[in-house]
């Protein structure tokens, strides 16, 4: 039966996360130099576009469709057929399945635009778009389907992940790894000084960001209630003890607190706690997302020290927060807060721990052998990166004879 | 005719343009320059990584003046944009060949 | 009885609709040149003042309040009498008189907002005012009467307009399609080259539209359940197939695909789906807005082609948008979706297009006669149109004497 | 027992007050100059980290644990514990008492954050950062345990304040009017122009706060229905109200309406209507607002007059705001808005007009004597103010090596 | 060589450029500057305080041209840049001792 | 004193400031400029329309050298600022008749 409260909370939430995305192109916007802000932009933007109507018609099913062998969906549901207004028997059962469906929708795109951030400032265009179909169907909707379909492997064998730390971060991370060992560096990559164009359009951004993330972790409650608030509380505290770990640990580090750094720090607190929010405590909360600030600093240090080209430190931010979220669920998860979830090592279950580490390692081997795949065959036919030239005159005139400031 | 330019602290506009303002000189245009001196930059950081900015947001002042007038202005120039920190900027004056206002066409010193 | 579900749906959906109003302050805005940006913003930013004002005192009484011979409604509604805390007899009847008020306001402000684009960076801000009360009063509020008032005799006829179609889009698109007739062209009109003086700003206003489109559309349901889903679904599709659709029209046509083509397209889809969201199924909804995205990129190419200077595409997209919508509504209705709606005519229903006809030709004939008449009468008292040199300095300067920027 | 209608409303509602901090964080940022834009932010978006930690901690127990005397909450409730997913005894019953502490804590966010434009431009971040700890721990929690916590001496006396007249607004505005009397002014304050940086930044301010806005006064209700709808009315019609007097006002004062004006009319009425949103119906709404607006300008033209330099307006806006929206609810106050509340002189109840009067007085000097205490302890100890070569340089290069615009 | 400068108002600039180029120039370098003189600024209100704003927008446009072609290109810019209200703005000509094409190494008139 | 004005790709200008220092160069001044010459603008396209750019980004570098630098200053110029690809600018060199230091007061070799 749907809920009236249920179903409300699903939808604004469904409307939170696709805000997400829109933050998220103002987030990295705002970081990349002024010739490219709107290409940058334009990569979130248009992945709104792309996986809404990819999901529509096949996404969908191969995530939460009928299970094949616990690895894929089937295509029954093409187009949307049989997902209509009243709950479907598997997903948030009090609520219409083509709710559950455009919230699950909110996901399947951000998790892409996510890895934009990897290659920004040097991506051509056509490519992207090609890139990120495959993407999209190729390493989503098998993860998807692997943790939160019905049938799903990685469900089955007991890892937990709440909102997303696998499916999500550590897939968009591991995979903005790969791309940034297979794309080349920007030109002048350690030599010019990349200095983000806008701060207060980043930080615009992350405070957007934050806000969606409500709808993206207390609504994977898929029902409003005690698990809604629980979740909600654990991401903002999370947010907020990240957001003051990364500034203290920069502090220290470089004698300054920047404001770069306390938006950065939040959204790596987000990222940490998002597998977590529906199984932890608000003081877990609090561990979980303080130790992220510090972890995801380091994080994005090591770009430096091993010369790869992470344009906005998605590997540092969301493959690092990523892979050390999906790991303390395993540590801190209590039956206390979600009797649907699991005990984790603090509280007595170890092999909670394990499970987590083996959907941990899955998801980075899948998605770090797929995402070279893909980008290999790409280079071999289209070419993955703009020209030179293409790339002094920055990406907004040649790939979309468009600037972003006319003053 | 000369032409003075004048790459002064932006905060000193203000007084240079009243201190000239006050000599009788009537027009003056200004432009948002980056310096480069003994003056030093600062640092920035981005995401635990330091950046070196070397560059100093300055402002250029040009004005021109009848050459009998060069003395003066240029050392109210020197008095209202002097802090004594290093910084503070060059003078630099020039001869101009002619001189027009384009709404009469006067030429000259009536140009100015 | 108030049902909390459904009330806090349509509260949140207000809310979303109101930030809809500074979300179009901030598209049109970016479009504009740096001297207009403000008082561009301004435009929008008053109404939702004005508006609200006129509304609580007399504009939701003519549009909702008791029917008089069906045209308009009778003024015992004044102040806001006798709308209270508990259901309406006639309106969302599980949610306070007051939401649905509310509610209502939300969409009485951004439609003569909408309008404000066309003739962007050239009116007289005082006029502006005068015009506005005007038009909410004269236009808006009797349509609103037509198509959703209890006893209005559109909706007695069975047309349908699930969201403002008619109400919003083709009032506000064909009113501006009469106000470049009457205001003057911007100088420069036609040599000049009028670029955005910042896209980011626009993109970020696209985005805010689309976010609260979902309040507008789905909480058109007013009810949170499978309806609300179902329109949801359609709205957010119908804007991602536009936004492609637009994409790759532009591609074709100027060999590149643009950032402000993408958000341009996806607004011309929420316009186009805005009637049927709350009729039609996913797979309508793809082709709703997927023909949008063409149709409304071919309503922009006209106006070089007839030569008005409607500044910011209000008549290509609304006009264009907004009628397509109306009609594909009389096409792909289904009472599968929604059993207080109809069959259109692929589900075995003709006469459902030809009252989905009359309608938009009554709204396209009765909008364009009274803006018209308006501006006509405005003109000849207080002017419409600052003066050359007001143009040249920039609205800013000379309607607020403020500047947008000091840098 | 947990409603799951007033559960996602609550939490809606709790997201759109977080939003509303980084809405100020632009409100205030497009006001400063350039060189100070992201200190300015940074410090609103500090304190969302800061206080939510502190209050998880210990702020949620001083404020709303177990009564000690009327004055304060006991440390019982230290880290949350025994706040959980049930709803509490005492508030909030038919929500998550986790819902109900979150909600709280947006709030004992942003009325910190709101002082910040008081001294924007000068202070030290690192002072910045112990005054706000303890001014939310000395100064919020204890205000808000005597009108919201339950035996709270104020809340016992009668006092009404919906949603944060006196807690909020005249907190923070009279703390702010402290603080401007201890901090010196910025170097050249009178003599040179300080001139807002980005007009259209805090107009989108302005517009987020507005949103958010609901989420503040409608959420306040705690509950989804009637009252719900009845505070979310008010508060819309009082900010447009007070948007328009403010207009008029400046209109007839300086002979031109700006946008700014716009804006800070109608967060002037969204102040000035927030402790009485729950108790007057539209029209009263509409007065309060009205008057708020013209009112607000007076009290920001008061700043020349005295002479101290309130950067924002924070004394102008929220402190004349709160103090006259307190006592306009002893005045326009009905017991037929709300059972639970209490009728005021126009209906009949003089009493409550002075009780207001006793709560205002109260708040007005506990939060002066407070913060003057605190300020002058911190001064002695850390100085308050940057030396005024970094505030020449500007703050963000000085505070946080940034910049926050590069071309 | 001579480098002329002029100062006009910014909705010119396309006029003038038109003509420049009718006249055989080949190129120009355009600076956004801020201009003060006898054309008055404006008053800008932020919450019921005015300021004045002294500085008018202005564009500056320097030309490098061949000795003889300079009275032509003045007569040109005269031309163009002239509304006839206050503010049209000036024209400066100074002498340049060398113009070096960086592309080439090219000098003196085949340099520009 | 000489003043040497170059006009140079954006991207060029840290080889172009380094190249100086090294020859003993102490100080410069940077203008953001938009630049019209045989080097293309480019297309934009807004809604369908397209729009022509004629003006493209340039930096323009003053440097005040003492006479006897200028050969080696504008050499060092050239070499760093070309590329070879149209649009690599122009060197401009000026005579000055004085140079002031603001701060210190000190008059031309001493106060560049
Ligand atoms: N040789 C030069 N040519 C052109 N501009 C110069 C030169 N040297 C200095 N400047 C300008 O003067 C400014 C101030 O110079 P700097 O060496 O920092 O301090 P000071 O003026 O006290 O000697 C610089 O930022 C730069 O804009
Ligand atoms: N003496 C001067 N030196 C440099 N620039 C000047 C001078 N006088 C005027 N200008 C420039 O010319 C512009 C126009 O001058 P103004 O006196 O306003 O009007 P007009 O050109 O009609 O005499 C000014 O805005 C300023 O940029
Ligand atoms: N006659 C001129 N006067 C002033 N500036 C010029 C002149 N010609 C060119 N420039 C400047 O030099 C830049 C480069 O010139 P361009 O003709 O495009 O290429 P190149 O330097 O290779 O000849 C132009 O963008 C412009 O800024």
């Amino acid at each position: 039966m749907v809920n009236t409260g249920d179903t409300a909370f699903i939808l604004v939430s469904a409307a939170l996360v696709m805000f997400m995305t829109p933050g998220l192109a103002l987030f990295y916007g705002g970081m990349v130099r002024n010739k490219n802000v709107l290409a940058t932009i334009m990569q979130s933007y248009i992945i709104i576009c792309l996986v809404s109507v990819s999901w529509t018609l096949w996404g969908y099913s191969l995530s939460f469709g009928p299970d094949v062998g616990g690895v894929i969906g089937n295509l029954s549901w093409f187009a949307l057929t049989d997902v209509g207004l009243t709950p479907s028997a598997d997903y948030a059962t009090t609520v219409p399945h083509l709710a559950f469906m455009v919230f699950q929708l909110m996901f399947a795109i951000i998790t892409p635009a996510l890895i934009t951030g990897a290659f920004a400032e040097r991506m051509k265009f056509k490519t992207f778009l090609v890139f990120m179909i495959l993407w999209s169907t190729l390493v989503y909707s098998p993860l998807a389907h692997w943790v939160w379909g019905s049938g799903g492997w990685l469900a089955k064998m007991g890892a937990l992940d709440f909102a997303g730390g696998t499916v999500v971060h550590i897939s968009s991370g591991i995979s903005a790894l790969a791309a940034v060992l297979v794309i080349a560096k920007r030109r002048g990559h350690g030599k010019e000084q990349f200095i983000p164009h806008n701060v207060p359009m980043t930080v615009t951004g992350a405070a957007i960001l934050w806000f969606g993330w409500f709808g993206f972790n207390a609504g994977s409650a898929l029902t409003s209630g005690g698990l809604a608030a629980s979740a909600f509380v654990a991401t903002h505290i999370a947010a907020a003890a990240a957001g003051l770990t990364w500034l203290i640990t920069e502090w220290i580090h470089r004698g300054k607190p920047t404001t770069l750094g306390a938006a950065s720090g939040s959204v790596a607190g987000l990222v940490a706690i998002t597998p977590a929010s529906g199984f932890v405590g608000p003081a877990s909360a609090l561990i979980i997302g303080g130790v992220a600030g510090t972890l995801c600093y380091l994080g994005v240090m090591a770009k430096s020290k091993f010369g790869y080209d992470d344009s906005l430190d998605v590997v540092g931010i969301h493959g690092v927060g990523g892979t050390w979220g999906a790991l303390a669920t395993g540590l801190f998860a209590t039956v206390a807060v979600n009797e649907a979830g699991k005990d984790g090592l603090f509280f007595g279950n170890p092999a909670q721990l394990w499970i987590q580490f083996v959907s941990v390692v899955t998801t980075w081997v899948f998605a770090f052998v797929m995402t070279i795949i893909i980008l290999k065959v790409l280079d071999a036919t289209m070419g993955l990166k703009v020209s030179d030239e293409e790339e002094v005159r920055g990406l907004d005139i040649t790939q979309h004879s468009e600037t972003a400031y006319n003053v | 005719m000369r032409k003075i330019e004048a790459i002064i602290k932006p905060f000193k506009l203000d007084e240079v343009k009243e201190g000239l303002m006050e000599i009788g000189v009537k027009g003056m245009t200004v432009t948002e320059v980056k310096g480069f001196g003994r003056q030093k930059g600062h640092t920035e950081i981005y995401r635990g990584a330091e950046y070196r900015v070397d560059f100093v947001p300055k402002i250029k002042i040009e004005v021109v003046v009848a050459a009998d007038m060069v003395a003066e202005a240029v050392k109210v120039i020197e008095q209202k944009a002097k802090t004594g920190a290093i910084g503070d900027g060059k003078i630099f004056v020039s001869s101009l060949e002619e001189v027009i206002r384009i709404r009469t066409g006067e030429r000259g010193k009536e140009a100015i």
